[in-house]
């Protein structure tokens, strides 16, 4: 057991820190990226691919790093530090992983290689109206046109589907829900705000050409689970590294900012509420690591996804809102960072699932085990 | 102890009702029922047909348009009001800087003020918190500073809700910088906000909405008549505005009506228009909501039944409390009925397809963090129970 | 809409608290009455009786006072607030509404008349091993044998059920469950001590002799929940009662109780605390109140009770469980009292189904109205 | 980063399992497991087999007992002892005295008493907080008066837990009044509780129990050489006492145990034997609290992962205040399970036929309540957490 980062691991680190320090150095700065289309820095996307990672957990043959779990996680928390609204959970751990999972060796060179370069964003169109976190396809229906398939139906929202240049569509078929590739321009898209700034999209597909992702007649709903479960899981680090610089801010902000006459951090029930945060933090740092090192040790990534999301989620919604209010008014304006974090927060524990969604998974599932044992490998229960 | 409002009570309260959901405008109370803000115009609008109906401002003394109803039925009043989604007066006029200057001010104020102000044809804006002095009002810096019939005034006010419309802008100003107590030394002016050197500055609020303002005084010159009271008092003036008021704190009928849209919507808001409630957990939650607004609506009937005139309630801080508590907690309930909608921010644009309610879900969350802030944040509250309750 | 007790009520109000007051003037006081069997003051039970409370709620031609619902709530309340352990709630408004309901008019002339001059102590025999606070017996059967009945089963616990004069016994017959009346010493009883210093009984039925209690072959399941739900919403006016108590004993000894060389009242952290404890409690006062003055009005009871268990059952826990951790050690100890506060109002809130139990029944019945108004007459729900 | 276990931690972790499921009689192990707590006579037995295999004080110098071994080995440790339901070593004996004799005693005193520490044939008892000093000890006032070769001791302590065993007894007592600072002039002195003029009163818990004493000394005379270290520097040693310990801090394993318990109870619990876990709302508690305990689990092994020897380890306060409410919360759980039998305090007498989990719900979890005041409250380690770690 060891939770210590190695030499690589904490040069890689330090880099991607510089990086995402030196684009958001500040509320202003993060605020002008997100104020145009699409939302994100393509600059700094660039150079994240530089950095290789955007090639991160993919193959060295397809263009990528072939580094594990514990790298991503680590990259994730770090974009969360500064709440960084590029979508590397979306495009490089959800639709990537699913073109990695299930995609053809054609389709893992060519997608892959464009998306470790930076040439090729891909997004994951698969939510429809009115869905709950399910992983099947419901009302987008695919059907055979000739040699390639057409798409019809709605998917929304669609994390930087606007900007996607490939997007991963699932889709019904008579093999249960299958996966698609569209090419971004050949589909509809209307593009929207999002609540942490950033940006998602309606996209609808009337007859749209698509290429099946894998070897058709596969059902993908499993696939679907387990990327998204991984996804989720670095989506919870990414909530870690957001939380722990809120909670900082909050602190610091404690300890400056004066009112009748002395330091905020004077308040014994301020400072309290600062510690019970970090409390919150830590349970959630912890269960988000776990769950990183589960999926290393290739253990079951839905049931790790579930608990770290329930103790995130839970934390998240205390450390977002007490920061706000911590903070007073000023956590109330677009120009102070504060307000963002609890955004940023909202939007990584309810894109893939939130906290009922996954308690309830758990909840369902009470009888298959005695207890949780953490350092069981393989699997968490016993 | 009875349960049963009065026969006079219940006809009252029929009265209010048949009045909003019949003499306001269907547009203006259908609007908000969609979950949109407010406009100008509509409040506008809605006050002044209040107001000829002389129920615009009926806490005032009754020479200047008041009806000398008992706390219960202006609780009534102001909840059918509520519950009609009629907008009701606009609190900066009807129940702080009215109020203030009918109890201090002079003869000549109030025959300049008062009916304008009932009519809101002066949008009142309220020019009391700092950026250096947020819960702690008497920390201000603005100074007034006496030269000839004028007072001239420098200072930067923040937080001030709806500033963008502002006419007038009712101010404390410190007049007097050697007072020995901070809390002396301060006094209250009215500043025409067209006035030079008075700078508005809308601030954005991370829900994308423009509510509150900075305003900047530069040299901006205000005759002496437009002090209210005396010199000096403005603290005082400033304690009667925020205090005097134990109806109306907590937003039971607006808290109610967004629950009852909530589990509205959690019928057929699953996937393939299932219904939410079949969820025990979500069921649950909201029958906790229910109750816990229950309780919230009955301690507020008891806060008015047993009201002691004039002086300020202590419990209205239980109400402020809890009240903001319950109206966030609501809030986070429909981010959560949202489920990925929740990722919009607002149905503007490309979110046109998701349900009104669902892309409304998170800025409305995010706006409503403002409820336990602004107005005495819950910390000062909690403070003002053991203080004043509890003797701690 | 009137809050404010008339001045009848106030005076009754006034010579019980004078009474309690006197009773149990300390801890060590309540502990010496509760240190012998049958777990409450006889004497004090005797005082009550002359007082006519404990004939509060019947009428006057079979001894009581024919008052209503809002005096039963005071004493109640009194009766909380130095946490008595006379079982007003369990042998007046449980079992003896019961009778009183149900009874035929000899049946109520007869026990009621004792009752209310405190000859005859009445127990409500009803919850079963198991059981979670149904309305109806399963276990328990009864039987016909010559004129009378025979009764089998066992019933646990039963409140006061040793020191019970007549045991009025719920049991399953070809008509579903029916009342009956069965005198103490005929059952085997074995009593046991409470979590709040009280007694209670597991009482078996080996073919013990029974009356039936009014008309036979009649299910009472309607009317014993009745009955459960009046007494539910006079034991959340007893938790009230010990709550404003707790939290005021609380309250002063943070202001007397020195640490570190101040009193605890200016530690912000405690103070803070003991605010919300104040408002959770003047939101379960609220709830009760209005659940007391629902049922004068003829309203749903079960609605009622349910509501108001909700809001008291939380507060409950909270005020309980913090009058303890404000209170530090000395509140762990049986020789001071906040803790027994805290296992008062553990009783009161399980007795008679528990927050979860009530908070369901709500939770099934959502649809059944679009708000709740509390001042709708006869219908808490339009 | 990795998850699993080294192969030799993972063997040590076999080795311990296998020790304590066979070499310690199931008589004791049983007992516990049956909600019983753990008698004097099984504790004392239990620590003793532990010490003949060497294993009982593993955190003490080798010379005397110790096992050097690193943190987690020493977790693995006591939570395989605590999931075997094995009496832990006791604390007293094993966690503190014993390590501050062996840090700061004299050669003589080492000699004298850590054998028979260790072995328990000494039952140690811990003096330190008074009536009127909780959270606050330095305010201590129990007097010890040189007097030739002997202190003679005066005063009260209290919350003495299992004091009624005690053979001797560890005691802060000030020695110096005049000191300038409260901190200074306290000294640690070893008292035998045979000794004339000592008196120990046990104190009734509100669940029925005996745990806690009151321990009187009055013109109590003993020698000098019972003298810990130096004059003046008990404080420091309490601090080093109290501090010391990381590992153990959260009892995870007991609450695992218990929580599964629960779960099993539920299981077949409802009325006829039905399943409790068929109710949504049980089984979301349950689960969220199966996944608050694996957080905890988990922050414990983060804590003895990257354990920093010798230095106290702020996040001990994170376990201690989330360890203690969430074992607060399982016995909240089972008091709510057992439904109306909840009423009962304990399976004796006429409550027989009751389960025995069931009416032992509520004493436990009004005993429990002990667990967030008792070893430093909840709020000393809020102050702990903001003032050690975050700077507040």
């Amino acid at each position: 057991m060891d939770f210590e980062l190695d030499s690589e691991q904490t040069a890689l680190r330090e880099a991607v820190r510089d990086l995402l320090n030196d684009a958001y150095a500040s509320t202003e700065a993060r605020r002008a990226v997100q104020a145009d289309d699409p939302g994100f820095g393509e600059k700094t996307w660039l150079q994240l691919a530089e950095m290789g990672v955007l090639g991160l957990p993919f193959a060295e043959d397809v263009g990528g790093m072939e580094a594990g779990p514990v790298e991503v996680g680590l990259v994730a928390e770090e974009l969360g530090r500064v709440i960084a609204p590029e979508p590397f959970v979306e495009a490089v751990v959800l639709a990537g992983g699913l073109v990695d999972a299930v995609g053809t060796a054609d389709q893992r060179t060519a997608l892959l290689g464009g998306l470790s370069d930076g040439s090729t964003l891909l997004g994951f169109a698969h939510t429809e109206p009115g869905s709950r976190w399910s992983p099947s396809a419901e009302s987008v229906r695919a059907e055979r046109r000739g040699d390639g398939w057409a798409l019809t139906g709605v998917k929304t929202p669609v994390v930087a589907g606007a900007r996607a240049d490939v997007l991963v569509v699932s889709a019904r078929t008579d093999a249960g829900t299958e996966l698609f590739l569209v090419t971004g321009e050949d589909a509809d898209r209307a593009s929207f705000r999002t609540t942490d700034g950033g940006r998602a999209a309606t996209v609808t597909f009337e007859g749209t050409a698509a290429r099946v992702l894998g070897e058709a007649g596969v059902d993908r709903t499993d696939a679907i689970a387990q990327a998204v479960a991984r996804a989720q899981i670095a989506a919870c680090r990414e909530a870690v590294g957001a939380m722990e610089r809120a909670l900082w801010l909050t602190v610091d902000y404690l300890k400056t900012r004066k009112q009748f006459g002395v330091t905020l951090s004077t308040f014994q029930a301020l400072k309290f509420r600062a510690a019970d945060m970090y409390v919150q933090l830590e349970l959630a740092r912890s269960t988000a690591l776990w769950a990183t090192l589960l999926l290393d040790a290739g253990g079951d990534a839905l049931d790790a996804a579930s608990r770290a999301s329930v103790q995130v989620a839970e934390a998240a919604r205390h450390i977002g809102q007490e920061a706000v209010q911590l903070h007073g008014g000023i956590a109330m304006t677009a120009e102070y960072s504060a307000g963002h974090y609890l955004a940023r927060l909202l939007v990584l524990t309810h894109a893939l699932g939130d906290r009922t969604h996954h308690l309830s998974r758990l909840a369902s599932n009470l009888e298959g085990h005695r207890w949780v044992d953490p350092l069981a490998y393989g699997s968490a229960t016993a | 102890m009875r349960l049963r409002l009065s026969e006079d009570d219940a006809a009252f309260r029929e009265e209010m009702r048949e009045f909003f959901t019949t003499q306001v405008p269907s547009e203006i109370r259908e609007s908000f029922a969609q979950g949109r803000e407010h406009s100008k115009d509509d409040i506008v609008a809605a006050q002044r047909i209040l107001n000829a109906a002389g129920i615009a401002v009926p806490a005032w003394p009754a020479e200047w348009g008041g009806r000398d109803w008992s706390p219960l039925r202006r609780h009534i009043w102001l909840e059918e009001m509520r519950f009609a989604n009629v907008p009701p007066p606009l609190s900066f006029n009807a129940s702080m800087i009215g109020p203030v200057i009918a109890a201090f001010g002079s003869q000549e104020l109030k025959e300049r003020f008062l009916p304008a102000t009932a009519n809101l044809d002066i949008w009142w804006s309220q020019g009391f918190s700092e950026p250096d002095a947020g819960s702690d009002l008497a920390s201000l810096r603005t100074t007034a500073v006496r030269d000839g019939d004028e007072y001239v005034v420098n200072g930067q006010k923040t937080w001030t809700t709806l500033g963008q419309h502002g006419d007038w802008i009712f101010t404390l100003v410190r007049t007097d910088p050697q007072a020995p107590k901070r809390q002396m030394g301060i006094s209250l002016l009215l500043v025409d906000m067209t006035s030079p050197g008075v700078t508005v500055r809308p601030i954005e609020l991370i829900d994308g909405s423009f509510e509150v303002n900075e305003v900047w005084f530069d040299q901006v010159r205000v005759p002496v008549e437009n002090l209210v009271g005396e010199e000096g008092q403005g603290w005082t003036y400033a304690k009667f505005l925020l205090g005097n008021e134990r109806v109306g704190v907590a937003p039971v009928a607006s808290i109610k009506r967004a629950l009852a849209d909530a589990k509205r919507i959690a019928a057929t808001g699953g996937p393939g228009g299932s219904s939410l409630l079949d969820d025990p957990l979500v069921a649950a939650r909201i029958a906790e909501l229910e109750n816990r607004l229950l309780a919230l609506e009955l301690t507020a009937l008891r806060v008015v039944a047993n009201s002691d005139e004039g002086k300020p309630h202590p419990a209205s801080s239980v109400l402020k409390l809890n009240g903001t508590e319950t109206q966030q907690a609501v809030t986070e309930l429909l981010v959560d009925l949202a489920g990925p909608a929740a990722l919009a921010l607002g149905d503007g644009d490309g979110a046109q397809g998701l349900p009104h309610w669902a892309a409304h879900a998170s800025p409305r969350y995010l706006n409503m963090r403002k409820a336990s802030i602004y107005g005495g944040s819950n910390e000062i509250q909690r403070t003002i129970i053991a203080g004043t309750i509890l003797g701690l």
